[in-house]
């Protein structure tokens, strides 16, 4: 089939990645750039709105022909269906309550801490993989929940993609969270090789011609001012 | 009142979703349980072992997952179709699986078994006297459903389906999964956006609460009129 | 050809639950005004004879002739079977039952009840439905409570009312099963009193009943059953006042 | 043991070439299991315990507490679960001072909070469907109890109850039920249940369907399981209401 | 004093329902042994009369004696109420009812039925309430049935179990309403015999009945109500073979 309009599925809300404003307009990175790219390969562009745990069914069952959903590479999901080049790669973080005493997250400082996730998502896996024996992980449906239960003390700290985490944590409780220790971007064995658009496997040509535009937008600058407009202080890449 | 970020408008729209959902639900639900709750009674083997095997394993497995199977594997079984048309054929269609009309249909069937088996007790307790006068008379089997059988047994089933109905309207939250924006999505979208999470549990909470006084309202009105000619039985227990 | 003029007509007929034979060769003749009762103890038969009669249960054997017309019988897998329902629908708006427990339909008023079947069997007008039944009630001298529900009538004003409810089908043969036996004592009367007046005017009628005194003043034929047989028949004051049967006497003789 | 190794050796080849189901997998959702397990049956048995009283209650002759319990039964029937245990588990810790009592011990743990909101609901719920069987209790039973000279409370304990408890059975049975699917939003408030682990495994191994699927099929094990009891429970106990033959 | 031989005994009994008169000032004296039938129309107040009697209807005004000990009123804001519960509890444990409709318990077999209210009232231990409560099933002709539950006995048998059931309190006196007007005629008979034998082995009892022959060759009081008042009474013969008053008469003459 030729690709007249395709279809591109998205979960939101994810700020500040996608989520939709109050009025119902569609907005953020990956619906600034999905679209910049659309325009880029003169292709024909339409948002199918789609929960998470039924978006990659949702592409094999075609009710969409993508998905840009700030969806990480990994080699599981490889044998699924086929990415894209990476168009971002956010960094994790680590985020506390201001005032505590826990200032670089390791082996030792974090023995016997409650520590806070998302359900399912890379930081889940790195985390249960490093502190999983001897921290107390908890794992939540979103980053606000993460955020409430800090700020009501059950957690001592969370491991949340930065974008995400600053964005419930440090932006809207202004002053009191703050991000300690390093953002990780490695090993990939976690951390993947950054978001991808997602296809089904046999779209090859699809997934080329965005790869392309992508190059393109990277080259032309158009890339770079999105990245700053919603990511001003990370200067991750 | 209260400021809801600019988001009232939509939450309204997602209660009226939620509405649209539950009663177009309810009313398939009904049918399927009225069916389904004869061919319990009915005198043939397997038409009751089908009926049963139903009620069995839609009440055995979880929503969302009969809801998953429903949307996605409804659509790819379709696709097959549509895709074999297209090799064979050179016919190229695409069936869309509509978000909306799948959540009707999964959650009519999820409840269609719980209402089956509500109705099932209500149709024992129907006195079998009145259907055989309907019988004796002449009427054919529509007519004394439609006539004596129904209207004496919604009497009994009137409580059950008032509790099965409860439950239903918060199970059409489960169509977020599949991509609707119903009242709790929109909820949690607006949740996610403003960081402001219990705020927006109030107008879900009173909208549900809404919908449940008018129906529970509803449910007076139609417990009055099934009841007449039975008199009020009051608490005898305690007089 | 069989006789149109018999309004029923029984012939040799058997009946089994569950391989236990209940009927065994009954037959009946109820001619134009003819009012035929059943007596006999209990189990003895009575009701699923009449129940047979309409077909609430099946007979295994035997014809059943209403107007001269022979309601059609196929075998199938689940025995025998009538081959028309349509029939068996029309014949059984021939043949009006009232029960022994009224069984009006509580979710009507009496009137309601009377012009149901009337309108959605016989598919009449409702106005004439209407006047139809209100004359009806009248007649069991229940007008006046025409807009009760059987819940607010006492025993004997709901047979009544069933009464009325079966001859708003025009029938040509009335059935009834022990129409006074769930009824107080008091209440009696006033039913038997409405089943004399339809006797005198010439219905035809086939009545189980315990009411001695009905039988021998009413009827003009009686038939006892014992185990699925017809023991003893005959005109009333032969067969209750100078039974021939061991059976029929010891029956007759008073229990307490 | 040589045999037996030999025996189990496919299973484990398998289980090792597969990510769905490894003995890591196993353990969380064994977890998730015992979890629901605990969650469902715990708070079934608190909330059917306080519904007996509060379904008698009800029915009471005194207004105020009539009409409180209706109110209570409207609000817990009329949200949903999902709010009811998002309350129970963020709302509460944020009283002021509540972290330095001892109730925090129990609020710390999410276990706790969810057992409430899944109690109060199933409570609401069950409350209402014993209040309508109780009043449903035929007068003539009722009579008899009174003409030989029992008390009310013993009535209520003798007759009436076991009288009504039965009879609501069946709309009971659909509760349970109920409550089991209901429970798999328990994972919200970071407690992995069956469903929790689902997510968990479903995220990190990307299968769409294998862990889903498999849960579905825990699900439907434990809802057979209490379909199967109920229908002999109902066997058992509600012989009385079918005559002989 | 009152009388503390006297078993039951009844002054001046008044009761209105919605401010309609239903009782007019009924008096009544059981003594032992006395078995008083109570007759009269359909809406004379029969039920309400013996109803009144354990109290499970509240009469407005009047005095109600049990061996000696009259039941204490007083008056709050519902009315005319007892004052003290416990003393109402005991004495309906000696007032052992029989229902029209019999009201066994539904959850419980005949046997549980049976010695229910031995146990749970009286107090009795469980292994004397039952030795005594099969042989009480036995004595009515129901002692292989005492596993059954009451849903699968005849009206007949269920009848049976009731007066057992009653008679396992052994009671100062026995009341019964109508207690075979529910059954099928034929089943009349057995129950009718069952109280036969308790009227012989001296049993106190009140029956509401319609059934004359028991009145006339059991009891040995009949009183007769109309409309809220004691119209006449005396001994069966006199009352019912010569009755004196207008209503009476027309009461007792045949109704069909
Ligand atoms: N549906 C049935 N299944 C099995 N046996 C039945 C059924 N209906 C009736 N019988 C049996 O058939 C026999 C005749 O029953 P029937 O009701 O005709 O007697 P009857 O003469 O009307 O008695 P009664 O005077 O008590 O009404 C009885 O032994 C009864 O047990
Ligand atoms: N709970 C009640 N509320 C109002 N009126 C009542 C009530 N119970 C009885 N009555 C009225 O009281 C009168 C006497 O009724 P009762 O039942 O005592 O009559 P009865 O002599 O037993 O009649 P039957 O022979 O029909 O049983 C009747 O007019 C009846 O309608
Ligand atoms: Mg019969
Ligand atoms: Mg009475």
């Amino acid at each position: 089939r030729d690709y007249d309009t395709v279809r591109i599925g998205v979960d939101i809300p994810y700020v500040p990645m996608e989520y939709r404003t109050p009025d119902g307009t569609l907005t953020g990175f990956d619906i600034d750039l999905g679209n910049a790219l659309c325009k880029q390969a003169e292709l024909d562009c339409k948002w199918v709105i789609q929960g998470w745990d039924g978006i990659i069914p949702g592409l094999q069952a075609r009710k969409f022909d993508a998905i840009m959903s700030s969806m990480t590479i990994n080699d599981d999901r490889k044998k699924q269906i086929l990415f894209s080049d990476p168009y971002m790669t956010p960094p994790s973080a680590w985020f506390t309550p201001k005032d505590s005493t826990i200032s670089s997250p390791n082996e030792e400082s974090l023995k016997g801490k409650s520590i806070g996730v998302q359900r399912g998502t890379v930081q889940d896996n790195y985390v249960t993989d490093h502190y999983g024996s001897n921290a107390s992980i908890k794992r939540y449906a979103t980053a606000d929940d993460v955020a409430i239960d800090m700020e009501a003390g059950r957690l001592d700290i969370a491991f949340l993609d930065y974008p995400t985490g600053k964005a419930a944590l440090v932006d809207s409780k202004s002053g009191q969270f703050k991000t300690v220790g390093d953002m990780l971007t490695e090993p990939k064995k976690y951390f993947g090789e950054g978001f991808g658009i997602a296809f089904r496997k046999r779209d090859r040509e699809l997934a080329e011609t965005f790869n392309k535009a992508l190059a393109e937008l990277k080259d032309n600058g158009t890339y770079n001012t999105l990245y700053t407009k919603y990511f001003p202080d990370a200067k991750t890449e | 009142m209260l400021d809801l970020h600019g988001y009232g408008y939509r939450l309204l729209e997602g209660g009226l979703l939620t509405l649209e959902l539950a009663i177009l639900s309810l009313i398939l639900a009904v049918i399927l349980g009225l069916v389904t709750a004869s061919a319990k009674l009915s005198s043939s083997i397997v038409i009751r072992a089908i009926a049963k095997a139903y009620t069995l394993v839609i009440r055995g497995v979880p929503d969302l997952v009969l809801m998953m199977l429903l949307f996605y594997g409804g659509q790819i079984g379709i696709n097959m179709a549509t895709d074999w048309l297209y090799y064979e054929f050179d016919v190229d269609i695409f069936v869309n699986v509509d978000a909306f009309v799948a959540g009707v249909i999964t959650i009519g069937i999820i409840f269609g078994a719980y209402m089956s088996e509500t109705f099932r007790g209500a149709f024992m307790a129907v006195d079998g006297g009145l259907l055989e006068a309907a019988r004796a008379y002449g009427m054919r089997p529509w007519t004394v459903f439609r006539r004596i059988r129904f209207p004496l047994m919604m009497r009994h089933a009137l409580p059950g389906l008032s509790n099965n109905w409860m439950v239903l309207l918060k199970t059409t939250a489960l169509v977020s999964i599949i991509g609707l924006s119903d009242m709790v999505k929109v909820a949690a979208e607006a949740t996610k956006a403003t960081h402001e999470p219990f705020l927006f549990m109030i107008p879900v909470a009173l909208g549900y609460l809404a919908i449940s006084s008018v129906s529970e309202w509803c449910f007076m009105k139609l417990k009055a009129r099934y009841d007449v000619g039975f008199g009020a039985e009051g608490a005898s227990w305690n007089n | 050809m069989a006789d149109t003029s018999i309004p029923l007509k029984i012939n040799d007929l058997y009946k089994s639950f569950n391989d236990t034979p209940v009927l065994k060769g009954l037959s009946l003749d109820a001619r134009k005004g003819d009012v035929i009762t059943l007596i006999g103890a209990s189990g003895s038969g009575k009701s699923t004879f009449l129940r047979c009669m309409n077909l609430l249960e099946m007979p295994d054997q035997g014809d059943i002739v209403v107007h001269g017309e022979p309601i059609k019988f196929k075998f199938d897998k689940h025995g025998r079977q009538p081959s028309d329902w349509k029939q068996v629908e029309r014949i059984r708006s021939k043949l009006s039952m009232v029960f022994q427990n009224f069984n009006l339909w509580p979710h009507m008023t009496l009137l309601e009840n009377v012009i149901e079947a009337p309108i959605h069997v016989l598919g009449q007008p409702k106005d004439k439905a209407r006047a139809n039944g209100l004359s009806l009630l009248e007649r069991v001298g229940l007008a006046e409570r025409a807009s009760y529900y059987p819940t607010q009538l006492s025993g004997g004003q709901q047979q009544r009312g069933a009464i009325a409810r079966a001859l708003a089908m025009d029938p040509e043969v009335m059935l009834f099963d022990e129409p006074t036996s769930a009824l107080d004592p008091e209440l009696v009367g006033d039913v038997l009193e409405v089943m004399r007046e339809l006797a005198d005017e010439g219905r035809t009628m086939v009545v189980v009943t315990h009411e001695m005194d009905f039988a021998r003043d009413v009827s003009n034929h009686v038939m006892f059953l014992h185990q699925g047989v017809i023991e003893e028949q005959g005109a009333p004051e032969q067969v209750l006042s100078h039974p021939k049967s061991e059976r029929l006497k010891q029956f007759l003789s008073p229990r307490y | 043991m040589e045999q037996l190794s030999t025996l189990w050796q496919p299973l484990l080849d398998w289980m090792n070439g597969n990510d769905i189901f490894t003995p890591n997998t196993f353990a969380m959702y064994w977890t998730g299991l015992t979890n629901t397990v605990q969650l469902v049956f715990i708070s079934l048995l608190i909330g059917l315990v306080l519904a007996v009283p509060l379904a008698i209650a009800r029915g009471s002759r005194n207004q105020v507490l009539r009409k409180s319990i209706w109110f209570y039964t409207y609000l817990f029937r009329g949200t949903p679960l999902l709010i009811q245990l998002y309350l129970a588990y963020y709302g509460f810790a944020f009283i002021p001072g509540i972290q330095e009592t001892w109730l925090w011990f129990f609020l710390d743990d999410p276990l706790y909070p969810a057992l409430l909101a899944f109690t109060l609901n199933t409570a609401a719920y069950t409350t209402e469907i014993f209040h309508g069987s109780i009043q449903a209790t035929p007068r003539g039973e009722i009579e008899a109890a009174r003409a030989y000279g029992m008390s009310k409370a013993k009535m209520m304990r003798r007759i009436v109850l076991p009288s009504a408890l039965r009879r609501a059975l069946p709309a009971y049975g659909n509760e349970v039920i109920f409550m089991l699917h209901a429970s798999a939003i328990a994972f919200v408030v970071s407690i992995t249940d069956l469903t929790g682990a689902a997510y968990y495994i479903y995220a990190r191994f990307y299968a769409p369907f294998a862990a889903f699927l498999f849960v579905a099929v825990l699900y439907m094990v434990l809802s057979f399981s209490i379909q199967a009891l109920f229908k002999y429970l109902e066997k058992r106990l509600l012989v009385h209401l079918k005559p002989a033959s």
